[in-house]
Formats: C-alpha cells, sequence, structure tokens
C-alpha cells in the first residue's frame, strides 16, 4: 500500500473503542448460550442437578483460580509497561500464557476423563441418560469448548503482544495492542466466573 | 359452501371485527397519506414554488402524532386482544380430538379407536384438538374457523372452536414441513350431531376395513401420502407388488440387492434410512420406531402379503 | 497515538484485587455447600456478578475510563438482562 | 472497473489508481462501498430471477416448471440471499461506507484495513451461500428461518448454508462496528452529535443492532450445526431440546435485523427530503430519537412471530403489545417527512419519486405490520401469503426502493457522469406499477388462507395467483430498465456538477466524483446540517 492509501493510524481511545464493542459481541455470543442453559435448567432441575455431580468441582475451582490469577499478571503487565518496564511486562505476560497452558491441561484431562466414561454427545452411554442429562452434558461441551476456543485465541494474541514487546514495536509510548490483548483475556476470564458456579457448583 | 371471508366457528366473529378496525384505519390514513403527497407535489411544485418557507419543526405537531397513533394502535391492540382470548380459553365440555401431523399427512384420532383423515365434526359441539407432531414442526390452520397452531415435537399445545356452519372446509399445514408440505391438506367436514354420531361408531367408513387391518394401520399412519398402492411413483417407491420383490438398496455399505419379505419390511418401517430403495432419497422419511408398534407391523406386512398373492 | 493520559494502576493495586477475587470464589464454594435450597443459584450467580464487576472495574481499567464506556458496559448488560427476562415471560407462564 | 476513461480531468478515486488489483487491495472507503454495491447488485439480479421463477411455478396449480423440491430450495436460498446477502449489509454497507465518512467530514472510516476486511469476509460467506446450492447433495430447503426439527434432520447441505449466514453475520458485525467507533471518533471539528446529518444517525442506530443482536444468531446457528454434526441435542426434541427455543433465539436477531434493514432507508429519504424541497428537515429531533426507539424497542418484540407457537398467554400479549408500540416512531417518521415537503419547493426528480413511493410502499406494509402484530388477526394472516406480501412491501418496497432512492440521489456524487433523467422516471413508473400488481394481490389470497412456502395450490386461489406472477414481468421490466440506465451511463453519462441537487450536507461540498482523500483540508461545522440560508430557487 502507498503512502496515499488511507492508513491504519489509529489513536488509543478509538482502538480500545473498537475493542469494547468487539467484547460486547463476544459477551452476546455466549449470552446465547446462557439463555439456552437458564431455559433448560428451568425445565430439567433434577437432571441438571443429578448431571452436575459428574463434573469435578475441584477442577473448575483450580481453574478459576488459574484463570484469576493470569487476569491479575495481564494486568500487571499493562501497569509494568506503563511504568517502562518492558521485561518485566514480558515476564508477566509469559507467566499469562503459562498459566493459560495450566488451564488447556486441567481442561484437556477433564475432556478426557469424561470421554474415557463415555459421557460425551452422541455416545452410547449419553443415549441411555434421561433428557435434562444429555442436554447439561451438551452445553457443557459446547459452554467450556467455546470458551477454550477463546482461551486459545486469546493466547496467540498474547504471545503476539509478547513478540511486539521484545522488539519494542510496543512500547511507554505505544501500547494500544497490550492494552486489547489484555482486555481480551480479561474477557475470557469474565465468562469463566459466570461458567464456573452455572456448570460446576450448583448442582 | 364456502366463501372467502365467512367465518365457520364461533371464534371468527371477534377476529373479523379486529381486521375491519385495523383495515378502515390503514385504508383511511393511507389513503390520507398519499393524497397529501399528491397535493403537495402538485402545489408546492417547483414551478410555483420560489421561495420555499424555512420552518424546522413544532413542538405541539410532534405531540399530537405521537399521541394520536399511539391511542389508535393501542385500540388495535385492545381489539386483538379481545378477539384472541377466547381462543385460549377452552371449555371444560369440549370434545377432544387428537390432531396427528407427520410428514405429509393429517390425521384425526377420536381417541375410541376411530381415526381418520377428515376432520369430521357436529355442528355446534365445541371441539378441543390437541396438537401432536411425530415429526417435525406443522400448523394446523382451519381458515374458515379463524383458528391455527403450530404442532411442535415435544409439545402439547392445543386450540378448540365450535363449527357454525355446516359444510366442507379446508385444512392446512402452515409450518414448512418439507417436501410436500403443500400437500399436508384435510378437509373439515362439519355435520349434524346425530349424523356425526352414527359415523363415529361406524369404524368402516372411514378407512378401518376389518378384513383388511394393515390397510387401515397405512391410512392411519398417512404411509399413503408418499407410497401408491397403484405403481405410480409419489415421493417413495410404491406398495404394489412389494412383498416377495427383489429391491435394489443402496446402504452405508453400498450398493445391494435384497428380497422383500417380512424383515425388510419391518426394518425397512423402523429404520428406512439404513437402506434406501435405489432412485429415492435418504432422510426424507422418519423412523416410524416409536410410532407403529409390532401387533401393527405384524397387519401391515400381512396385508402386503396378501395383496401381492391376488396378483 | 500516544497513550500517555491513561491511568496506572498499581501492582499492589491488583494484587488486593486478585485477593478479593480469590475470597469471593472461595465464599461461593462453600457457600453452595451449605445449601440454600431454592436459592443456590442465586446466590451463585450474585457472587458471580460482584466477580465479574470487579474485574470489569479494575482490571479492566473501567474505572479510569470515560462516563461514556461505562454507560455503554452498563447498557449492554442491562439490555441482556431484559432479553432473559423477556424470553422467561414466556416459559414462566407456560 | 476501469474509470480511466472519464474526461472528469483531476484525479479522484475512481481514476487515482487503476488495476482491479487496486480495487481488491483499497481500504478506501468509497472503494469499499462500491466494492459491495456490485456484489450485492449481482447477487440481487440473482435472487430476483428466482423470484420470478417461483412467480412462473405459481402461475397455475399443480407442478409447471419445476419440482417440489426445487421450489423448496428456490425459495430458501431467495431468501437467504435476499436477507443475508442483499438488505442486510445493502444501505449500510453501501452508502454508509461510501458516504458516512464524508457527512461527517473525516477522511475515512475509523479502522480501514477492518473495513476491507469486512468485504471479505462478506464474499466469503455469499461464495459459501452459492456453494451450498452446487455442492454435492441437495441443495438447502429448510427456509432462511431454518427452524428446527427440520433443519436439524433433513438431509440436504444445510451446513454449509447455515455456515454462510455465520460468515454473513460476522461481516456484518464488523462493519457495524466500524461505523459506531467511526461516528464516536472521527467527526470533523464542530460537527457535534445533533449537527450530525439524518443518514449517519441511522446508521448510528443501525449499528448498535448489527453488534448487539448478531452474535446471538451466530451462537445459534453454530447450535443447529453443533446438533447435526457433533448430535449435541439443543433443539431435538428426541434428546430432550426445545425446537421453539429455537425460534425464540432466531428471532432476537432476526427481528432487530429488519430494522437493521429499514433504518438506514429511512436515513437516506430523510437526506432526500430537505433537498428537494430546498427546506430543513422538519422535527430533527423527533427523527433522531424515534430512530435510536425503533433500536431499543426493536429489540423486545421478537416473539411476534411465534404467536401460534403455543407461547404462553402473556408472553402473545406483551409482544403484541410492545410490537404496537414500535410502530410510533415510524409514524412519527412518516408524518416529519411530509411536513418537511409541505411549504417547500417540491422537484419531482427520481429520487424524490423514489423517496415519496417509498412512504406509500412502507405505509401499506407497516399497517400490514400491525395487522400481524395484533393476535386475533395473526392468527389467522401467520405464515400465509399475507406475511410474504407484508414483508415484499416493507422489505422491498421500504428498503428496495429506500435504495434505489439513494442510489438515484448520490449517483451523480459517485460518478460524476447523469443517468437519463426521463429514463428514470418512466422505469421508475414501470416498477412501481408491477411492484403492486405483485404483491398487493398476495395480501388478499393470505386473507383467504393461502399458506405461504406452498409449491402447489387450491385451484380456487388460481386468479390471483395469476395476476400476481403478470406483476413480476411487469417488474422485471422495470428493473431492467432502471439498472441499464444506471449502468449506462456510469462512462457515457453527462458530466454531474459537484452539486446537482443543491444539496448542503458535506458530501455536496467537495467534487464530483470525490478525491481521495475526501476533503483537501479538514471541514469546520459551525451549523446545523439542513440550512439552506440561499435557496437556488431564488
Ligand atoms: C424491513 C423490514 C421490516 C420492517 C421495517 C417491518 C416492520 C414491521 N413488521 Fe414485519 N416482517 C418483516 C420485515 C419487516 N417488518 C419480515 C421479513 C417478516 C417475515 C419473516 C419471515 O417469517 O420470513 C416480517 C413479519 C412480521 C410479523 C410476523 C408475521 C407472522 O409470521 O405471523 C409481524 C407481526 O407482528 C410483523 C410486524 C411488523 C410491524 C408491526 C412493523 C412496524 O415496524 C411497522 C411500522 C410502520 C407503520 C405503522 C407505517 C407507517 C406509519 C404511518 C403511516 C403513520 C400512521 C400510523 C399509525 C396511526 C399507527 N412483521
Ligand atoms: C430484499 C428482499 C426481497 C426481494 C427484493 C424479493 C423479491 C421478490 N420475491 Fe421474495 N422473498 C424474500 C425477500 C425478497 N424477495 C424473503 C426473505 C422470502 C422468504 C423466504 C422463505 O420463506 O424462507 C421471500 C419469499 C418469496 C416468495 C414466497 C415463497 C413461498 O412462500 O412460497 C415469493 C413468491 O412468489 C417471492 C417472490 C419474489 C419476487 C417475484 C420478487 C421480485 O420482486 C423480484 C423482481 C425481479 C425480477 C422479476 C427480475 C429482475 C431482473 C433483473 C434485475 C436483471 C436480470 C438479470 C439477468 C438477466 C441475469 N419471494
Ligand atoms: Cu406439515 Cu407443513
Ligand atoms: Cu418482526
Amino acid at each position: 500500500m502507498s503512502t496515499t492509501e488511507h492508513s491504519d493510524y489509529i489513536d488509543s481511545d478509538t482502538g480500545k473503542m473498537g475493542m469494547w464493542l468487539f467484547l460486547f459481541t463476544e459477551l452476546f455470543l455466549f449470552g446465547g448460550l446462557f439463555i439456552v442453559y437458564a431455559v433448560m435448567r428451568t425445565k430439567y432441575p433434577e437432571d441438571f442437578h443429578q448431571a452436575a455431580l459428574e463434573l469435578n468441582a475441584f477442577i473448575g475451582a483450580t481453574n478459576t483460580v488459574v484463570l484469576l490469577v493470569s487476569s491479575m499478571t495481564v494486568a500487571m503487565s499493562l501497569t509494568a509497561i506503563q511504568k517502562n518496564k518492558p521485561n518485566i511486562a514480558i515476564g508477566l505476560i509469559f507467566i499469562t500464557l503459562i498459566l493459560a497452558g495450566v488451564f488447556m491441561m486441567n481442561k484437556y484431562f477433564e475432556w478426557g476423563h469424561k470421554f474415557s466414561l463415555h459421557l460425551y454427545p452422541g455416545s452410547d452411554v449419553m443415549k441411555t441418560l434421561p433428557h435434562g442429562e444429555i442436554m447439561f452434558f451438551g452445553l457443557y461441551f459446547m459452554m467450556t469448548g467455546l470458551h477454550a476456543l477463546h482461551v486459545i485465541i486469546g493466547g496467540i494474541l498474547l504471545t503476539i503482544v509478547m513478540f511486539k514487546l521484545k522488539s519494542g514495536k510496543i512500547n511507554q509510548e505505544h501500547y494500544l495492542l497490550q492494552e486489547n490483548g489484555a482486555l481480551y483475556w480479561h474477557l475470557v476470564d469474565l465468562i469463566w466466573i459466570f461458567l464456573f458456579p452455572l456448570l460446576y457448583l450448583i448442582t | 359452501m364456502e366463501t372467502a371471508f365467512s367465518g365457520a366457528s364461533n371464534l371468527a366473529e371477534a377476529v373479523d371485527r379486529a381486521f375491519i378496525f385495523i383495515f378502515s384505519i390503514s385504508f383511511i390514513i393511507t389513503i390520507a397519506i398519499s393524497v397529501l403527497m399528491i397535493y403537495i407535489v402538485i402545489h408546492f411544485s417547483r414551478k410555483k414554488v420560489k421561495n420555499p418557507k424555512q420552518f424546522t419543526g413544532n413542538t405541539k405537531l410532534e405531540i399530537a402524532w405521537t399521541i394520536i397513533p399511539l391511542i389508535i394502535v393501542l385500540m388495535m391492540f385492545y381489539y386483538g386482544k379481545v378477539g384472541f382470548t377466547p381462543m385460549r380459553e377452552v371449555p371444560p365440555d369440549a370434545m377432544p380430538i387428537t390432531a396427528i401431523g407427520r410428514m405429509w399427512a393429517w390425521s384425526f384420532d377420536y381417541g375410541s379407536g376411530k381415526i381418520s383423515k377428515d376432520l369430521v365434526v357436529p355442528l355446534n359441539r365445541n371441539v378441543r384438538m390437541n396438537l401432536l407432531s411425530m415429526d417435525v414442526n406443522h400448523g394446523l390452520f382451519i381458515p374458515a374457523f379463524r383458528v391455527k397452531e403450530d404442532v411442535i415435537p415435544g409439545y402439547k399445545n392445543y386450540l378448540w372452536f365450535r363449527p357454525i356452519v355446516k359444510g366442507e372446509f379446508d385444512v392446512y399445514c402452515t409450518d414448512y414441513c418439507g417436501l410436500a408440505h403443500s400437500g399436508m391438506t384435510a378437509k373439515v367436514i362439519v355435520v349434524d350431531s346425530l349424523d356425526f354420531e352414527k359415523w363415529l361408531v361406524d369404524l368402516k367408513a372411514t378407512g378401518n376395513i376389518p378384513d383388511l387391518p394393515g390397510l387401515t394401520v397405512l391410512k392411519g399412519n398417512g404411509c399413503l401420502t408418499c407410497h401408491s398402492l397403484d405403481g405410480s411413483k409419489i415421493i417413495g417407491p410404491s406398495f404394489k407388488g412389494l412383498y416377495g420383490s427383489k429391491r435394489v438398496v443402496i446402504t452405508d455399505q453400498g450398493e445391494k440387492t435384497v428380497d422383500a419379505f417380512d424383515d425388510y419390511i419391518k426394518r425397512s418401517i423402523l429404520d428406512p434410512n439404513a437402506e434406501v430403495v435405489k432412485g429415492f432419497n435418504k432422510g426424507l422419511m422418519q423412523p416410524y420406531k416409536d410410532v407403529i408398534k409390532g401387533e401393527d407391523l405384524d397387519k401391515i406386512v400381512d396385508y402386503f402379503r396378501k395383496s401381492s398373492e391376488q396378483k | 497515538m500516544k497513550n500517555h493520559d491513561n491511568h496506572i494502576s498499581s501492582y499492589s493495586l491488583n494484587l488486593t484485587v486478585l485477593l478479593i477475587l480469590l475470597v469471593l470464589t472461595t465464599t461461593s464454594v462453600l457457600a453452595i455447600k451449605f445449601h440454600f435450597g431454592a436459592f443456590t443459584v442465586a446466590v451463585a450467580l450474585i457472587i458471580a456478578s460482584v466477580k465479574a464487576a470487579i474485574v470489569l472495574t479494575y482490571f479492566m481499567h473501567l474505572k479510569f475510563e470515560n462516563l461514556l464506556l461505562r454507560l455503554m458496559v452498563s447498557g449492554v448488560f442491562l439490555l441482556f438482562a431484559i432479553v432473559v427476562v423477556i424470553t422467561f415471560i414466556d416459559y414462566y407462564f407456560r | 472497473m476501469n474509470y480511466n476513461s472519464s474526461p472528469t480531468a483531476p484525479l479522484n478515486f475512481l481514476n487515482h489508481k487503476t488495476g482491479l488489483w487496486s480495487w481488491l487491495s483499497s481500504t478506501d472507503h468509497k472503494r469499499i462501498g462500491l466494492l459491495y454495491l456490485y456484489s450485492i447488485t449481482i447477487f440481487f439480479c440473482a435472487a430476483a430471477v428466482l423470484g420470478l421463477l417461483m412467480k412462473i411455478e405459481k402461475f397455475a396449480p399443480g407442478e409447471t416448471i419445476m419440482t417440489a423440491q426445487t421450489y423448496n430450495g428456490i425459495f430458501t436460498i431467495h431468501g437467504i440471499i435476499m436477507i443475508f446477502i442483499v438488505v442486510i449489509p445493502g444501505l449500510a454497507a453501501v452508502f454508509g461506507n461510501i458516504l458516512l465518512p464524508i457527512m461527517i467530514g473525516a477522511k475515512d472510516v475509523a479502522f480501514p484495513k477492518l473495513n476491507l476486511f469486512s468485504w471479505y469476509v462478506y464474499i466469503t460467506g455469499a461464495c459459501l451461500g452459492l456453494y451450498s446450492q452446487f455442492a454435492k447433495g441437495h441443495v438447502p430447503d429448510a427456509g432462511w428461518t431454518f427452524y428446527v426439527p427440520y433443519s436439524a434432520e433433513v438431509n440436504s447441505n444445510i451446513v454449509i448454508a447455515l455456515t454462510a449466514a455465520f460468515v454473513l453475520g460476522f461481516a456484518s458485525i464488523l462493519t457495524g462496528l466500524n461505523f459506531i467507533v467511526t461516528i464516536h471518533r472521527m467527526r470533523a471539528p464542530g460537527m457535534t452529535w445533533f449537527r450530525m446529518p439524518l443518514f449517519p444517525w441511522s446508521l448510528y442506530a443501525t449499528a448498535w443492532i448489527q453488534i448487539l443482536a448478531t452474535p446471538i444468531i451466530g451462537i445459534t446457528l453454530l447450535m443447529v450445526i453443533a446438533e447435526r454434526t457433533l448430535q449435541i441435542g439443543f433443539f431435538d426434541p428426541a434428546l430432550g431440546g426445545d425446537p421453539v427455543l429455537y425460534q425464540h433465539l432466531f428471532w432476537i436477531y432476526s427481528h432487530p435485523a429488519v430494522y437493521v434493514m429499514i433504518l438506514p432507508a429511512m436515513g437516506v429519504v430523510s437526506e432526500i427530503f430537505p433537498t428537494f424541497s430546498q427546506k430543513p428537515i422538519f422535527g430533527y429531533m423527533p427523527i433522531v430519537f424515534s430512530s435510536l426507539a425503533i433500536a431499543l424497542v426493536g429489540y423486545f418484540v421478537w416473539g411476534h412471530h411465534m404467536f401460534t407457537s403455543g407461547m404462553s398467554y402473556q408472553a402473545r400479549w406483551f409482544f403484541s403489545l410492545l410490537t404496537f408500540l414500535v410502530a410510533i416512531p415510524s409514524a412519527i417518521k412518516v408524518f416529519n417527512w411530509l411536513s418537511t415537503m409541505y411549504g417547500g419547493s417540491v422537484d419531482l426528480k427520481p429520487p424524490l419519486l423514489y423517496a415519496i413511493s417509498f412512504i406509500f410502499l412502507f405505509t401499506i406494509g407497516g399497517f400490514t405490520g400491525l395487522t400481524l402484530g395484533s393476535l386475533a388477526t395473526n392468527i389467522q394472516t401467520h405464515n400465509t401469503d399475507f406475511v410474504v406480501a407484508h414483508f415484499h412491501y416493507i422489505v422491498f418496497g421500504g428498503m428496495g426502493f429506500g435504495f434505489f432512492a439513494a442510489i438515484h440521489y448520490w449517483y451523480p456524487k459517485i460518478y460524476g457522469r447523469m443517468y437519463n433523467i426521463r429514463w428514470a422516471n418512466i422505469a421508475w413508473a414501470i416498477l412501481f406499477t408491477g411492484f403492486n400488481v405483485l404483491y398487493f394481490p398476495m395480501f388478499i389470497l393470505g386473507l383467504q388462507g393461502m399458506p405461504r412456502r406452498y409449491f402447489d395450490y387450491d385451484p380456487k386461489f388460481q386468479t390471483g395467483q395469476m395476476i400476481s406472477s403478470i406483476g413480476a414481468f411487469i417488474l422485471i421490466i422495470g428493473l431492467i430498465g432502471m439498472i441499464s440506465n444506471l449502468v449506462y451511463h456510469v462512462r457515457r453519462g453527462a458530466i454531474a456538477p459537484a452539486n446537482p441537487w443543491h444539496g448542503v450536507t458535506l458530501e455536496w461540498q467537495i467534487p464530483s466524483p470525490p478525491p481521495h482523500e475526501n476533503f483537501d483540508e479538514v471541514p469546520v461545522i459551525t451549523r446545523d446540517p439542513y440550512v439552506f440560508d440561499n435557496p437556488y430557487t431564488k
């Protein structure tokens, strides 16, 4: 693109506003699932109760803590770059990525366990369950699956941020991308804050 | 005889009143707006007006054309609600009939072993239709009665009416349900009470043929909408000469030839998509596993065997 | 393109927020154990909403953003709540 | 797309760079708008021909030119293309893109690269839609509403069509996002919120619906895809799912979506009436706030598409009441437009012709919408041809005619050329006649009980169906007349002046076609948008 092309010269408020609007759409994306959850829960309270007992609240709680801590580390990395400490910022983002990895590992074992019990959509065991329980597991896989996808996307975004921090493209003066990456990561956390009680806690 | 707009049930009058109210207002305002526009275009045309006035608004007018339409629409809402409310309040003495919708035929179950493909109802008796779907969404629509409700699987929807005119009226399916959606029609036949009682106990008159119980089952389940008895191709293969014939079918494993005896016929009813006769489409027929039970299956097979032997 | 007029939230603030969030998480895990019956869902959701509000205000810096953005965020949550309520006008009265 | 031959000497956005790639890689909002214009026109013509085929099929009862399977496939793809590919992006993506930045005095939208990206997303979605027709297997045949359980069970290319709609939704979200930020952050100095012209205002209201409603249909379609591919039974009653819940979710998006279609069209005519009356808009504030009210209240009325689905009685009357309330802001607008013309110096040029017919058709469509919104009458008319007539009147008559008004209004600005006015008038007359002959009989058919999505019909409906089919042929002549006039004069039309209609909004203050950078220097706005202090008619 030549210099006369309309260029992306985006100031921080503009960029941040765009990000927030995008987060709104993400909220409504999950919102649709929450509506389904709410309706189905009122339809099959007993089955949901039974099915939720199958989930391991301990793994859920661990993952909650992991995500909350990671949320703090991204927030701190922003503080670091604002204070012109790029190395600390990189370190904190790195910790965040590790935590994201831990989260995904947990998720992997959790799902793997469910699969080994033949508790996955369409399985023979699943077909014998009462309607509400099938629904619960359907929602469980859809919601956590979509959430895990967001963890991965967030992870990729933060990796990019980390490399740009290293190369100095993100610095004390220009850190819009990092801000937006952090916002996205917090959204991932925010959604989990609701998923955790709805799926694991309330039985 | 049926005319376009005359209602044939107790519910029609209130509905038509709502129609008339809304249409009259709409008509008057639409005409007024059109006339005003034509007047403006002519009277204030550029040829005549060289010096347009430059006013920008008028609060009183704005309030007027907020409040007046508000009142009008609230009245429309009121008429609509008044016409609708009785539709959900079924009188306790209503005679229950189950309307069964399936791709692509209606059948009406009177409970007493009487199943009919047309809806025969007595004049001036309250009738409650319980709506039951065997597969996908359908919609039970009787225009002359001004009633319509969707027939949704897993839901217990209902409607009711009291026929007030004798005659034959159309029944349509108004929820898109696939290939022969537009063919999913039936008749409502409103008859005198006496005739109705006679009809109800006469199991022979509407398809219940004691010597061919299998045919009764086929008719009752709407099979004949898609499968002909005379060899013509409708949506599925014809039943003519089925028993004992050789069938080329497509399975997940590929093509093979089978002999159409008891097992094959039962399989094709319970799980029609496992083996699809070559030249026909998979997925058009839903499994009848939960619909046609053991004894009826035997009756059907029996019927096929007998009709093949006759030839 | 510069971000200078942005508020900088200190490390200790972030840490405090995390601690509060962890306490709330523990509370809600424990609270469920007590079985409030019909209120379990409500209790869990209220605690979750408080947590979400904290994340929004501090981690996502809404506290330091302009009024417009704050209005938008609350509007969006309000809108979603209304949609859920309206859906339940159907399901609740069936 | 080579405008080299344009003799307009100064460089402008059309000719400052040439070659196909310079278009496909351009982040210039005006060029992206034109990319949308061309793609939408192609898809519109394709889907319109499909509409014509349906009408030919229905000329007589029974099978005439196609099988039931084909018919069902055709109305499905006709609906999908018209709704998701033509009218939802429609005005916003074409004229919003081309004119929004100019009208608020900006150089471009806030995120130009994202803007180009959304066009590619759009094209991907549109191609997926086409692919669903040609891929191996059956064409999708579930209607544009994809109601479960049918869409979850039928053996046709539904998944491809669902993915197409999902991707198209994404493009719509990105456009909406871009516009909101643009309007918030990019207005020229002095352009306060209430100095902003009404078209940008309508885009602003639209954009909020786009970003807050579209994700819901996104997730809903994903759930149907998951149901078909992963056997998660959200909506399948055999697995405990709820088919009515699908309808709720679908309409939570798709009702607000109808306002995505109409609001920009309302914005367009709000520009046209002042210009062609040489008079300020009447009731600027009421028009602005009615747009916002439509966007907001329109979010809460989705249940009126489900009055017969067995919803609770309370929900039915609640949705009916709110449906009526959302009509009030539309009423306010209509009266304000009429008052704008009243006392003006009215010049009946093609854009105004289309704008006036917009009011007429929109009024009919709107009033029949009220008929549908009233409980008792909805029971009779739901899912009949009455609904089909309602939405063709309001979508094609409203949004469609709004689109035609817009193209006739801004054509000289965009291309720097003028179409033939007499030709345009004649085409309009044929189009308008054909339109009413085509769709009006459908109201009557619907009242008589003719259901929609019917391949075949009772012979008693034949007269109405025949008249309607004839209307389609008249309409096609008008449409071809209109389109050929516009296409022909892109290169050969008379050179248009910068401000042929004597408009006062910003786009008329710059040359036609606009230069690449829109403005030489950033404009400073010092007064309200519609001040005709020196009407040229004097
Ligand atoms: C551009 C798109 C658009 C717009 C703007 C509207 C506007 C409205 N629509 Fe329509 N509608 C559709 C597109 C649209 N619709 C589509 C596509 C469908 C079918 C979907 C499908 O099933 O496939 C549909 C279906 C549909 C239904 C469901 C029918 C059914 O399936 O049973 C209903 C029911 O209430 C309805 C109502 C309304 C109402 C009340 C308005 C109101 O907003 C109209 C307001 C306008 C006016 C009222 C006229 C102007 C005002 C005046 C002239 C002033 C005087 C007014 C008064 C005194 C009141 N519409
Ligand atoms: C913008 C929206 C839009 C527009 C403009 C149209 C335009 C038309 N529509 Fe469509 N229609 C819908 C949106 C639209 N429709 C939707 C959403 C549905 C619901 C689908 C569903 O149920 O799921 C529907 C359903 C629908 C049905 C109902 C099907 C049924 O229920 O059985 C019918 C039936 O006649 C129909 C007909 C037409 C016709 C004749 C036109 C005509 O106006 C078209 C006029 C144009 C022409 C006649 C041809 C013009 C030719 C050219 C422009 C150039 C020529 C091109 C070449 C030479 C390549 N439409
Ligand atoms: Cu059954 Cu349509
Ligand atoms: Cu609607």
